[in-house]
């Protein structure tokens, strides 16, 4: 299964994003390829600070500058390179072509503004419309998203919402212009379960209704597994696991995949004895391994993985794992070693 | 004049203080070494400090000492800064100054700051009426225009060196412990002081041990802008002529003392002017440093 | 508060426009002066602030001449009659500002008033010497003494000696609006406003008998900062002050300014309290005295513009002997007295001196200085002129700096008040000296009507004042008045008080 | 559950007074945890859930008397803790620990682990001085950080490790209870699992309770023995791990069961999506908290507080709801 | 308020040294000092003198200035108060103009030279002596340039100077206060939620940003207020202008109790009444706060 620009709305290729900070250069994103299929959806899962939030940044060139910095790749969007964009052009593409839910509604809604007038901002910068008009679109695009007596909501300033209605507002936001990409990063982390589903059945709802692409990133399997079509692992700034949901979850490749569905306790399913579990901890940006990051964890790593950063290859059932184990290459090497710090 | 720049300055963001510590410890130095202001700050600060400790070595005439004969009179190699108009040198005038004034800076901030920080941790640990009525008394002491509070302590106990430290010292007092105890709310609510509560241990453990540490550096921060105002605010008491008694070389004295001559002999003025507005110029700075580089959100 | 800002934005600018209209008519002339008067009341406290101001608005039966020599003013002759009777013949063509008559009952109320115990005048001592005042006619009284008096006229001449309208006095009386604020003479000037610690305004009276001053109003402005007065006068905003000695050669320099000077009759002196210990030791005050430089004081503080001490007396005063030898400055022989004295290590003293003045707070310092090698330790207290006398007239000082003018040009009145026992405290002897033998002296000099046994008295007494050191004499300054934007007319007399009445403002 | 209870709770209520007004006055109260009973016996872990501001935290930190209750009675041992004088508690504590949420502020930042270990040590008395160091050393082993690491300062472990540190500090002491307030949450899976094995493992050697409190009914799920599930300052049902999460009998539950994504592709459930939020604690609904957002609600619900009853089943099972009720009825 | 005039009643009252005696002079002797003490009811029990000062300072009595026999509150009411509370509005309005501006150029332009250079001046505006700086714009502003008068008050020439002595310092806080709470506010989550709405810069420094770096400003400008009632004290003095501080430095020097503690009393009150009033704003700016 091979992705073309036809089919594909978003196509991240070899994408590398840095910091630059006193301690050192922090490749926060370090060579990401994946593409979502329009009206599909995506999801970006991996441990805390394997880069998730930074690559989502970089496609919509969000980044504080200087200190974070894309260096190199291509961000291609209906087919135009995103990062060859002028500063104008990208002001244009931002809230209209694509817009973004953020993980925190608490502090994501600026405090001084109401609820109206921040979904209103988006609707006049992007279709023109005058102040009348826009509000009307905004309460109307409240109520779209579930808020009773979406009216006097609008007026509302954001901390007299709760964090559920916060995070509708902040979907009211990002879907007013109907953008044709919908990035939301961890939508719905902060929010309880029973609001979380509220949430991300609206998202999915919404999404058939408008036929918006979307891409999900989360650490959560079980939201990933709920929402998504495909799945992009990240570890250490790399996709090291990219396939369909199903394979995923049924017959995950990459070493890291099996290791963190297996380390999930779930809720519907009893584990007698200990759960099983990835040793060692995630290591320091500054202070990568060479060879592959997961090495250092990895059960079944050998020479090669140690000293060699495998590709994102193709496997055999068209699924993308960035292993030495999927290679010809494994057969060669010797014994696992392990090299546990 | 007496500002109060405790404003400007943060109180320990909760996330700050023990989440970044990693950061923060470690690139402390780097990072306040690295900013230049604030090495520049520090070696103004530094630099004027040994002046005034060795003062007595360095100062080539009697700071007190009157030649008529020689009054005004301009730089020369025989008095590097000229003399003032009773023709005392200002050269020593000014190290010996150095040592009033700092001595004024500091030791009031000091004094301040240590009554302050001892009310501000007890209101804000204990909390309640504890809390209530020594930030009513901090509202109170604050409703007071800064200099006034001071020209009526000076006034009523007179004025001299000690009363004006005194005087200083008590407009730093609601100050302080307004930070202090903003910091120990943020600091007490920490889970580490939970679990040493957990653990059973007194208060007075949990104060001293736990809390004081941790809410130290925005003090130390604070504590450096504050002498520098605290220097000002003693310069105007001078200028009051409710400040440090002549002869004593304080520089706000000596500035005030020669504002009648800004016309014919400026550099009377200008140099006590210039060594205060340096001095000032160089704690401000040094805190500011500390500041950023006390805090883990300024990158660069 | 936006309101109140709103309106009084508003309130200001018709108040500029008036300024600026009534100033191309014809003026308004501004003087200047670091501290307010304390009072408008003529016999209210004696000090330059206070008389500079009355001066304008009331006037006296006589005045002093540019000479020194005392001629009539409301009065058109006097004469001694006899011992111990003046005659004066007053002028018939005056008005008070109220409009009332000038006679001899305003003359008689006025004079009584001063003397009258309950007023209790600062004052009064320029004029207790008068037993009676009898009114002969509408225009001629009789001012009687108990013993001869020469320097009468000169007494009369003082601001002491202002003739109050009687309605004035005696809606005071009645308890009705206090002198103090409602002052009304017959001068060239009348009062118009008084805004406390800030300003006070006088019109010109265009009914005045003499000739009506050639502009509108005077301006007295309270400005506490040397450095602001100076900047005014430069500026052309002020246009006379009194300029300290310091400042005189800079002012001197600039391009606008003229300066008027006039010798005084001025003895600034640093004096202690007898009553209080060590001081009570003449050995102690001889010392100090000793230990200052007044020459150092002259060139240092006056930057020249003044005449070192000898004794109490200027030498422009009649009775004053400049032969004198005064005690000389010698730290050594300083030292020694306050060793016999019991303080061979010194001791430590407060010398208190008024806000203001520049000149008094350097004195201050020079003291300071010279008295360290002594061992006198010597704190300074700068204290607002009205406390300031009030504190040295109560007598709770140890040293003070102060100056005294002999307003009347006539040793008698450069002496009496600052020595003789009666005059303790407010009425000018705050070193609360005590001598009978110069008592004796001081009433042989007021009484005797032989100018020379009254010299012979003065030259006796200025040894024994040389000697006992009840305070260190240190210099006579001279009154140096800077204007600006002023043809001519100043005239300032030898006690430093301005008379602004001749003034021609330039165009 | 033969065994004796270590620990009581009874009728445990903790209000927060809200001030307001000109002078400050208690204007209301935050009824953070509103009449709660239960019981932990020794060598179980019990488990607390609920969504976020239902009350948790407080009931732990009420247990440990971090806050005093407002009112109500917690027996361990037998012994009402909350008669007991600031001093009595003081040496009580030794029996009773808490493991935080934050692995980044429950550790003061300038201590050394060591230094941290040490002082709770040295606060209850535990170990003598000279054989503190092996104590610490041993401890350290435990959880599973090497000995060399004993000088170092938290800020140079990883999460994972830092909370090791905090249940060392809890064991240092030798407590029988121990409260873990969330903590795996703040955890990357991958740690977390580490972590909640660790735990396992020290309960089994130490013979240690736990109060586990968590909103992750997965981990819930395989940490504890029993559960219980509040909402909004009550417990709505309390039950064992088999039959709460086979056959979870208040609606509330049954909505929280089915809300959680689950990872299991092959089989979708129908979902019961709760409508509407949590209701402030401030003012919480008459009647059963829950009838506001109970797609089962009926007019009783709005009416009348239902109480927590027993029900049959095949193990321990209590639920406060009207409908299980008139059901058995 | 009630601390504040209990502050002030205390202050004068407990220092050391007997006030009558103080008033009546050292060597006055024990009737005079008793009469005195009588005329100024100090015999009475120490609360009871404060209840009859707080019940005639709500009646807006504040006894009769020992100096001018007059009544404090015509003293300080008449002009006095007027002059030193337009003097004090210009300077907050001139701090605040300047202030901003420069804060908002600083934050906008992190690191660039306007913004180090303005930083720089704003440190020397801080660390400047105000009667320094005003007789430095005395001599540079009216005698060599001559562009306002050089004292006095009326016009609204005569309140610029003063007004930006008294300024300068407010006006250097200000703009440091605002560049950092700028810089913080920028780093925010809804400013990167603005950016992704595709908000232009400029826009979202003025709509969003400076709307919320404005907040812990305006509490300063409330605060700043009271220093510039303290800064009075010395401009006044520079300028001449007849306002509360002088008159406060003039009655301490006389030791005028009744106007010391009327004057003081007057200040700190009106200090609370800005800032009473400051926080609303805040609250009308910040709805925030209301939950807190
Ligand atoms: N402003 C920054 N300066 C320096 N490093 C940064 C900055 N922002 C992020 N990083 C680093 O970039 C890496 C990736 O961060 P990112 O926010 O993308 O992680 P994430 O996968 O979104 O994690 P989380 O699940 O915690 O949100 C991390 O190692 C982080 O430390
Ligand atoms: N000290 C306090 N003062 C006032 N209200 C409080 C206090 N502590 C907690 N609360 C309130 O009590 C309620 C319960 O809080 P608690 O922390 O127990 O919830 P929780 O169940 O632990 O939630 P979470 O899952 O978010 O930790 C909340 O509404 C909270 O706002
Ligand atoms: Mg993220
Ligand atoms: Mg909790
Ligand atoms: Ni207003």
């Amino acid at each position: 299964m091979s992705l073309t620009k036809e089919e594909s709305i978003l196509e991240v290729r070899n994408l590398r994003t840095s910091f630059f900070t006193d301690e050192g250069e922090v490749k926060a994103v370090d060579g990401v390829d994946f593409s979502i299929e329009k009206g599909k959806t995506l999801g970006i899962v991996g441990e805390s600070g394997s880069g998730k939030s930074i690559t989502s940044l970089s496609i919509l060139r969000l980044l504080q500058e200087p200190v974070g910095r894309i260096k190199e790749g291509e961000v291609i969007f209906k087919g135009e390179d995103l990062l060859k964009k002028s500063k104008k052009q990208m002001m244009a593409i931002r809230g209209n072509n694509i817009s973004m839910i953020f993980q925190e509604p608490m502090t994501s809604l600026n405090p001084t503004l109401t609820c109206g007038e921040q979904i209103a901002e988006s609707i006049r910068i992007h279709q023109k419309l005058n102040k009348k008009k826009a509000w009307e679109k905004s309460v109307e695009m409240l109520k779209l998203v579930g808020i009773p007596s979406p009216e006097k909501r609008a007026k509302q300033y954001p901390f007299e919402l709760s964090g559920g209605m916060r995070q509708r507002v902040m979907i009211a936001i990002s879907l007013a212009c109907n953008p044709e990409l919908l990035i939301a990063d961890e939508p719905t982390t902060a929010l309880d379960v029973t609001i979380q589903a509220q949430i991300l059945e609206l998202i999915k709802k919404l999404q058939e209704d408008m036929g918006t692409s979307l891409m999900i990133i989360t650490h959560d399997l079980g939201v990933v597994a709920e929402m998504c079509d495909k799945v992009a692992v990240m570890y250490c700034g790399k996709v090291v696991e990219y396939a369909d949901v199903k394979t995923v979850f049924t017959d995950p490749k990459h070493p890291y995949t099996i290791g963190l569905l297996n380390s999930v306790p779930k809720h519907d399913e009893d584990v007698e004895g200990d759960l099983a579990i990835i040793t060692g901890s995630v290591p320091s940006p500054f202070n990568l391994p060479s060879g592959c990051s997961f090495a250092p964890r990895c059960p079944s790593a050998k020479e090669i993985c140690h000293a060699t950063l495998p590709e994102l290859a193709e496997t055999s059932d068209g699924d993308k794992v960035r292993c030495w184990i999927y290679t010809d290459q494994w057969e060669k090497e010797g014994e696992a070693v392990s090299r546990h710090e | 004049m007496d500002h109060q720049p405790q404003l400007e300055t943060m109180a320990v963001n909760p996330a700050r203080v023990g989440n970044s510590k990693a950061i923060r410890m470690k690139s402390f130095y780097k990072k306040l070494a690295k900013n230049k202001a604030a090495m520049v700050g520090a070696f103004i600060v530094i630099v004027f400090s040994l002046l005034a400790i060795f003062a007595p070595l360095l100062a080539p005439y009697d700071p007190t000492e009157m030649q008529l004969s020689k009054k005004l009179e301009t730089p020369s190699s025989e008095h590097w800064l000229g003399t003032d108009d009773k023709g005392r040198d200002i050269l020593s005038r000014l190290l010996y100054g150095s040592r009033i004034s700092l001595t004024v800076g500091i030791l009031s901030t000091l004094l301040g700051a240590l009554t302050g920080i001892i009310l501000g941790v007890v209101a804000g640990y204990y909390g309640r009426w504890v809390d209530s009525l020594i930030m009513r008394i901090c509202d109170v002491l604050l409703a007071f225009p800064g200099i006034l509070l001071a020209l009526a302590i000076v006034s009523v106990l007179g004025a001299s060196t000690t009363n004006v430290i005194i005087a200083v010292a008590f407009y730093a007092i609601p100050t302080f412990a307004r930070i202090v105890r903003g910091s120990t709310l943020t600091v007490k609510k920490l889970e580490y002081i939970d679990a040493i509560k957990a653990m059973g241990a007194r208060d007075t453990r949990i104060i001293i041990k736990h809390i004081l540490p941790n809410v130290l550096s925005p003090i130390i921060v604070q504590s450096t802008l504050y002498i520098a105002s605290a220097i000002i605010t003693a310069s105007a008491l001078s200028f009051l002529g409710m400040g440090t008694k002549p002869p004593t070389p304080e520089w706000g004295t000596m500035l005030a003392q020669g504002r009648s001559y800004v016309a014919q002999a400026p550099h009377i003025t200008l140099f006590p002017g210039l060594v205060i507005l340096l001095v000032v110029v160089g704690f401000n700075l040094f805190g500011d440093g500390l500041r950023d580089a006390l805090d883990p959100k300024t990158k660069k | 508060a936006c309101g109140g800002n709103g309106t009084s934005g508003n309130e200001s600018k018709p108040e500029a426009d008036d300024d600026e209209s009534s100033e191309s008519a014809s003026g308004e002339l501004v003087f200047v002066t670091p501290s307010d008067a304390p009072t408008l009341d003529p016999h209210g406290q004696n000090d330059t602030a206070s008389n500079t101001a009355t001066s304008q608005i009331l006037e006296r039966l006589t005045d002093y001449a540019e000479d020194g020599t005392v001629v009539p003013l409301l009065a058109t002759e006097f004469d001694n009659i006899d011992d111990t009777t003046w005659e004066f013949k007053l002028r018939e063509d005056v008005k008070f500002h109220d409009g009332s008559d000038f006679n001899a009952e305003a003359v008689k109320m006025s004079l009584d008033r001063i003397l009258d115990p309950k007023l209790a005048s600062p004052k009064a001592v320029i004029l207790n010497m008068i037993s009676e005042v009898v009114v002969i006619d509408d225009y001629t009284v009789h001012i009687k003494t108990e013993e001869p008096f020469a320097p009468m006229p000169a007494h009369l001449a003082h601001n002491a000696g202002s003739i109050i309208a009687p309605s004035a006095i005696e809606e005071e009386n009645n308890g009705g609006t206090k002198i103090d604020e409602n002052p009304i003479g017959t001068g060239p000037f009348k009062f118009k406003e008084w805004n406390r610690g800030a300003e006070i305004k006088f019109d010109k009276n265009e009914d005045y008998w003499g000739e009506v001053p050639s502009f509108d109003s005077i301006s007295i402005k309270v400005v506490p900062e040397q450095s602001t007065r100076v900047a005014m006068l430069e500026t052309g905003e002020a246009n006379i002050m009194l300029v300290g000695a310091s400042d005189v050669e800079r002012v001197e320099a600039m391009d606008k300014i003229e300066i008027d000077r006039v010798r005084g009759t001025r003895m600034d002196y640093v004096s202690f309290n007898l009553n209080k210990p060590p001081y009570d030791d003449v050995k102690v005050r001889q010392a100090i005295a000793m230990a200052i430089d007044k020459e150092d004081v002259v060139k240092g503080i006056l930057d020249g513009q003044g005449i070192p001490a000898v004794g109490p007396l200027a030498p422009n005063v009649i009775g004053n002997s400049q032969d004198l030898e005064p005690l000389p400055y010698d730290v050594d022989a300083a030292k020694e007295l306050l060793a016999e004295a019991g303080h061979p290590d010194g001791f430590k003293t407060t010398i208190y001196v008024n806000e203001g003045s520049k000149e008094r707070a350097d004195i201050a310092e020079l003291v300071q200085a010279q008295l360290a090698p002594i061992g006198i330790e010597v704190e300074i207290e700068v204290i607002e002129w009205a406390t300031f006398l009030e504190k040295t007239g109560a007598g709770e000082h140890e040293l003070f700096v102060l100056g005294w003018t002999t307003v009347t040009g006539d040793a008698d009145y450069g002496l009496y008040a600052l020595f003789h026992s009666s005059q303790h405290g407010d009425p000018g002897n705050r070193s609360f000296y005590n001598n009978p033998k110069a008592d004796e002296l001081l009433d042989k000099g007021r009484t005797s009507t032989d100018q020379d046994e009254r010299n012979a008295a003065y030259a006796e007494l200025s040894e024994i004042l040389v000697e006992e050191a009840p305070m260190v004499y240190l210099h006579h300054p001279d009154f140096v008045h800077g204007t600006n934007g002023i043809e001519s007319g100043l005239f300032v007399n030898f006690g430093g008080t301005p008379f602004f009445k001749g003034v021609k403002l330039a165009n | 559950m033969s065994d004796q209870a270590l620990l009581e709770v009874k009728e445990l209520k903790q209000y927060f007074p809200i001030k307001g007004g000109v002078f400050g006055r208690t204007v209301n109260h935050v009824k953070a945890v509103d009449d709660v009973s239960f019981t932990v016996n020794e060598g179980e872990t019990v488990s607390i859930v609920g969504e976020s501001g239902c009350g948790k935290s407080t009931t732990g930190r009420a247990i440990l008397r971090l806050d005093n209750p407002y009112s109500g009675n917690i027996y361990f041992q037998g012994e009402d803790l909350v008669s007991l004088s600031k001093s009595q508690m003081r040496k009580k504590r030794k029996d009773l620990q808490i493991i935080f949420q934050d692995p980044y502020a429950s550790l003061n930042p300038r201590q050394t682990v060591s230094q941290i270990l040490e002082e709770a040590m040295e606060i209850q008395k535990v170990i003598p001085k000279k054989d503190r160091r092996k104590k610490i050393t041993e401890l350290l082993e435990t959880v599973g950080i090497g000995a060399h690491q004993i000088d170092r300062y938290p800020h140079e472990f990883s999460g994972g490790q830092r909370q090791r540190i905090g249940i060392a500090r809890a064991l240092s002491v030798d407590p029988k209870l121990i409260v873990c307030d969330e903590a795996v949450s703040a955890l990357d899976v991958s740690i977390q699992a580490q972590v909640l094995n660790l735990l396992k493992d020290l309960q089994r050697k130490f013979k240690l309770t736990y109060l586990f409190i968590s909103h992750d009914l997965g981990v819930v799920r395989h940490i504890s023995d029993r559960i219980i599930v509040m909402y909004l300052g009550k417990i709505v049902e309390v039950a064992d791990k088999k039959s709460l999460f086979n056959q979870p009998r208040h609606p509330y539950t049954q909505a929280l069961l089915s809300a959680i994504p689950s990872t299991n592709i092959t089989e979708r459930r129908e979902r019961i999506i709760l409508t509407g939020d949590v209701p402030s604690p401030i003012d919480p609904p008459a009647g059963c908290r829950f009838h506001t957002r109970c797609p089962l609600a009926f007019d009783r619900c709005a009416k009348e507080e239902p109480k927590l009853m027993s029900v049959s089943g095949s193990g321990y099972q209590q639920v406060a709801c009207h409908l299980t009720e008139e059901s058995k009825a | 308020m009630i601390g504040v005039t209990l502050a002030v009643f205390l202050m004068m009252h407990l220092i050391p040294g007997d006030a009558a005696k103080i008033m009546a002079g050292e060597n006055a002797n024990p009737e005079q000092i008793e009469q005195m003490r009588e005329n100024l009811g100090l015999n009475e029990p120490l609360y009871q003198q404060y209840f009859s000062f707080i019940g005639n300072a709500v009646q807006g009595d504040l006894g009769n200035s020992i100096r001018t026999s007059r009544a404090v509150t015509s003293e300080i009411f008449d002009s006095r108060f007027w002059i030193t509370v337009q003097l004090a509005l210009v300077g907050t309005v001139l701090a605040v103009i300047f202030g901003l501006l420069a804060g908002i150029i600083s934050a906008t332009r992190k690191y660039s030279f306007a913004d180090v250079s303005l930083m720089v001046i704003a440190l020397f505006g801080l660390s400047m002596p105000n009667f320094w700086l005003g007789i430095m714009l005395i001599y540079l502003f009216s005698v060599n340039l001559g562009w306002f008068p050089v004292a006095g008050w009326g016009t609204w020439e005569h309140m610029i100077l003063p007004a930006i002595t008294l300024g300068t310092a407010g006006a250097a806080i200000i703009a440091r206060m605002t560049r950092s709470s700028m810089l913080e506010v920028m780093d925010q989550d809804y400013i990167r939620t603005a950016y992704a709405k595709g908000v232009s810069d400029k826009l979202v420094i003025y709509k969003h940003g400076l709307r919320n770096a404005l907040i812990p400003v305006v509490t300063v400008v409330g605060l700043q207020f009271g220093t510039l009632l303290g800064g009075a004290v010395i401009t006044e003095t520079v300028f001449a202008v007849n306002g509360l501080g002088r008159l406060v430095i003039d009655s301490i020097r006389a030791h005028d109790f009744p106007m010391v503690q009327g004057t003081i009393l007057v200040c700190a009150v009106l200090f609370v009444v800005v800032n009473t009033m400051v926080d609303i704003s805040y609250r009308l700016l910040n709805k925030r706060i209301d939950l807190n």
